[in-house]
């Protein structure tokens, strides 16, 4: 397993160049997560209306897995419903699990997926297993900041 | 040249292959790794006389007392301390919660003030915090200089009749750096203050003599000095340790055990509360014999060269920042550094691929951390078995991570 | 009948001779022998893949971390809990003190009653009686029957609405009494008290289900149960961890920790400051897999029998007192006596000159010795590899004693 | 070795009919000693007259070790002088020496001293390393009573 198959072009590239990097004033809803472990940090607000992502604001600081991770992310839920975000962060989170990653979701290496895009880029992942709470810090935040949208 | 590659073949560990590559170990002040000598000793000790130790009426119960009581005797000589002045505790942070604990909840009240520095590992900074929060007592924390030293010019200003502890590290795990202990001392001693030296590095990278540091309590781990898991020491200035309280109640910390109270029994025992780690100890006694055999003025030698070594070749690659004092007289053998724009936590998944183990991350220190003005750092940290191999190695590493995230 | 004797071949320090003859270890209580299926699996860690858990962004301290959250998951199935709930600790003492200190200085306050029992540990007496005096509230013991049994009427008269916390051991160290735990925690529970086991001899004698228990806490040693020393564990509810304080500060036990104070981990790592007793906790998981093996089932069944016959073949000495309860199903291995006027050293001394080790003495026990009306007591303890053969060998060498002291 | 040589006839007989049991009142010197690791105890008063032990009173309790000691330097005591008293412990606590008795004090076995006489009994002790603490209990508190009496 080489490295390079980890560190993709379009990570390094999410990892340079952020998107929608910043807060919004007055979100609709609100995360912050974190990672004690690695110290990673991200703050996430999102705009929403009738329902659907308008605007997302991401602000943080960590390695180039959870911070390509939050930024594709930022631009995947762009426009999205909120349930077809729960199905998003589903998926992602399916392929980020070790065990049932492969067989699942279209993500065959052979068989891409339609529904992530870029973010497959992070599959890589899996074959470094400490590295994965990484890539699913900002979907951890997304999540909490759904359940604070319903609050 | 001091070699002490020889000793390598000592350490079975270091024959492991990562990733399919040998293994280059840079990660010794989180942990580090166990001579055979220390290992046969606490197997040994297990297969053939392991007992429950004093109280014991019986062969293996005096013989384990007997391994027990020699191996205080081991780290004490190792600090050039007396035996009944070496407390058996869990390690570096037990020993420090047992002082502040122990001696603070009894000593401080508000108004007082507890001296830290910028620098200290979590370890010499919670249980303070947690002291200050029962007791009204203020913390202070000394600055660093701008080369990574500490301040010591802020410190004596400082120093006034209000404070009443100062506690701080006789060697950073983050920048190496090895404060004047000593000279510390002294000054705060001047001021009435009692002087805690937390040397969880310190006492694994150069001598140390607490008769010449002019401390009151020096706190120490086995596992970093070559030791297992799950023992440390505090010594304690005699007259300190006497009249001080216990941390932990429990069996054979007692003198006597009445419904309505207890007595205690005498020093160090008083804070040796229930069954103390038996083989751990016989272990750490093993570790200070083997490296009393080498000799620490050899190991700080070794040291000192590795570093100045290691801090020339770093020297060649533009991209990396080295956050600790430039002169190796006044560092050990831990060096934290930044590559680029590249995280910590990557530079060390690279480098793991060409199994080469450094740590990343806030090593335990997070207002020193935040004041170097990262999240994080990659360190990358020697011990006897390290040789020049192992630096050339990390700087190959290093070399690749530029390329895989097209540094130039 | 049960026999367990083949596992006598896994211990191999009960191949040891003493003073020319073979071993017979009866001193279990105080601490078990380990099988070489414990001290390989220790060893082995220390030679291929330690480091130190957590934070390591590289394969040994992955691998390391992963062996030592294991063993927490081994550990918490032991005694059928889930994995967060168990905190790592030295040992019972240390258990045990944190939830005395940690949730007692913030839960206890003056005219508040903690309630004990007459026939604790010293284990489970100093920490409460350190925190009665900090925080005002009372101590007040149960005491046993004539019959050696904890007198559940006189316990049930003493709870009211003042007791905040009833604290009692699962099985006496001394008398080998095992109260009915689950009856006593529906009571103390039913008052609104918080219930602590000190499960230190239970855990190792008998199987604990604390889901079946009804207890807050229950705290034990691993060097008592055929693992290492310096490890024991510490079992919540974890409503309880959640809400309690930590006992120590320092590194891995926070989240973040800024000058001014410090927020802590998720349970269970706000418990386990600093670096914890890693191998130990590697060779517990091992120790309870043994243990597991066997099953706990088949423990307690065969250590009934051999209590049995301890029981009888004691009884044939009629200078010979025990002071425990006669049946099997309210005790445990651990049978403590008295040998007419001889004293329990001098009956140590003369047993270990033909190899038995026993213990003489108060066991950390000396509110419950007091009770019994002599200043010690000789001990002889269980475990899986005790036999029938160590029984006969012991009331041979009671006869011995017997001749040597001219008892008739 | 044999058991016997440490309990020996004479011990034996002092720990069952221990000399001089009891207390004095208002004892020109007085001591409690205790061996916190075995739980034994001693309570020793003295009567002096010009400097000279006139009566001497023990309680305690413990093993034969420690009480047969006690018992024999009670009797070994009364009648002497507080300085041929330091000379006593002096000896008896060589004779307790694992490293030097043998050579010292005429305790030579074949060359029986002069000085110590039903004491030497306790020979046998040095031979149990963890039982000379039980031996030299007694003597410890008696260092302790004439220390009080100094003051
Ligand atoms: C009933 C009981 N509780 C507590 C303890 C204390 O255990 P440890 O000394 O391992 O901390 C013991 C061990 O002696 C015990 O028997
Ligand atoms: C400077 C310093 N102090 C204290 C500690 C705490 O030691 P331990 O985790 O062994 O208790 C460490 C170890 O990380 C350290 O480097």
């Amino acid at each position: 397993m080489s490295i390079e198959e980890l560190y993709r072009e379009v990570i390094l590239d999410h990892y340079r160049n952020p998107r929608n990097r910043g807060s919004l004033d007055h979100p609709d809803a609100h995360a912050e997560g974190t990672n004690p472990l690695c110290g990673d940090e991200l703050t996430l607000d999102l705009r929403l209306e009738e329902d659907r992502v308008t605007d997302v604001a991401i602000q943080g600081q960590g390695c180039s897995i959870s911070q390509s991770s939050a930024s594709m992310m930022s631009q995947a839920i762009k426009g999205k419903s909120t349930d077809e975000i729960r199905e998003l962060i589903a998926t992602f989170k399916s392929m980020m699990d070790i065990e049932t990653a492969p067989i699942q979701a279209g993500l065959d290496p052979d068989r891409p997926g339609a529904v992530l895009g870029d973010l497959e880029a992070l599959q890589g992942v899996r074959k470094f297993p400490v590295r994965i709470k990484c890539a699913n810090l900002a979907w951890t935040t997304l999540e909490e900041a759904l359940r604070d949208q319903d609050d | 040249m001091n070699d002490l590659s020889h000793l390598r073949l000592d350490f079975p560990v270091l024959q492991r292959r990562v990733h399919g590559k040998p293994l280059v170990f840079l990660d010794s002040a989180a942990s580090s790794q166990k001579p055979k000598q220390v290992l046969d000793v606490m197997d040994a000790a297990y297969r053939t006389y392991y007992a429950n130790v004093h109280r014991g009426a019986y062969l293996l119960s005096e013989e384990s007392t007997a391994a027990y009581e020699q191996a205080r005797g081991k780290v004490a000589r190792f600090i050039n301390a007396a035996r009944a002045e070496i407390a058996f505790t869990r390690g570096a942070t037990t020993a420090l919660n047992t002082v502040a604990f122990g001696w603070g909840m009894d000593h401080l009240r508000a108004g007082d003030r507890i001296v830290l520095t910028m620098m200290e590992h979590h370890a010499n900074v919670v249980p303070w915090q947690l002291v200050a929060r029962r007791t009204g007592a203020e913390l202070v924390y000394v600055p660093m200089t701008d080369d990574y030293r500490l301040d010591l010019k802020r410190l004596s200003e400082l120093l006034d009749e209000r404070v009443k502890v100062v506690s701080f590290t006789g060697m950073s795990n983050v920048t190496g750096t090895m404060p004047p202990v000593a000279e510390i001392a002294g000054l705060a001693r001047q001021c009435g203050s009692l002087v805690v030296v937390d040397a969880a590095q310190l006492v694994t990278h150069a001598p140390v003599d607490v008769q010449q540091l002019g401390a009151d309590f020096v706190a120490f781990s086995g596992h970093k000095m070559l030791g297992p898991t799950g023992i440390g020491a505090l010594w304690g200035r005699p007259e300190v340790l006497e009249e001080m309280e216990p941390f932990e109640g429990g069996g054979e910390m007692i003198s006597d055990v009445r419904l309505d109270g207890s007595t205690w029994a005498p020093v160090p025992h008083k804070f040796e509360a229930g069954t103390p780690p038996i083989i751990e100890a016989i272990g750490l006694g093993a570790a200070v014999d083997y490296l009393d055999k080498i000799g620490m003025e050899s190991v700080r030698r070794h040291e000192m060269e590795l570093t100045a070594y290691a801090l020339s070749r770093l020297a060649e690659l533009p991209a990396v920042r080295v956050f600790g004092p430039a002169e190796v007289d006044h560092r050990g053998g831990v060096i934290s550094f930044a590559l680029a724009d590249v995280h910590p936590h990557d530079v060390a998944t690279i480098l793991d691929q060409d199994g080469i183990a450094i740590r990343a991350g806030h090593h335990c220190a997070k207002p020193l951390t935040r004041t170097l003005g990262v999240p994080a750092t990659a360190r990358a940290s020697f011990q006897v078995y390290t040789t020049r191999e192992d630096v050339d190695a990390l700087v190959d590493g290093l070399r690749r991570v530029q390329e895989v995230f097209r540094v130039d």
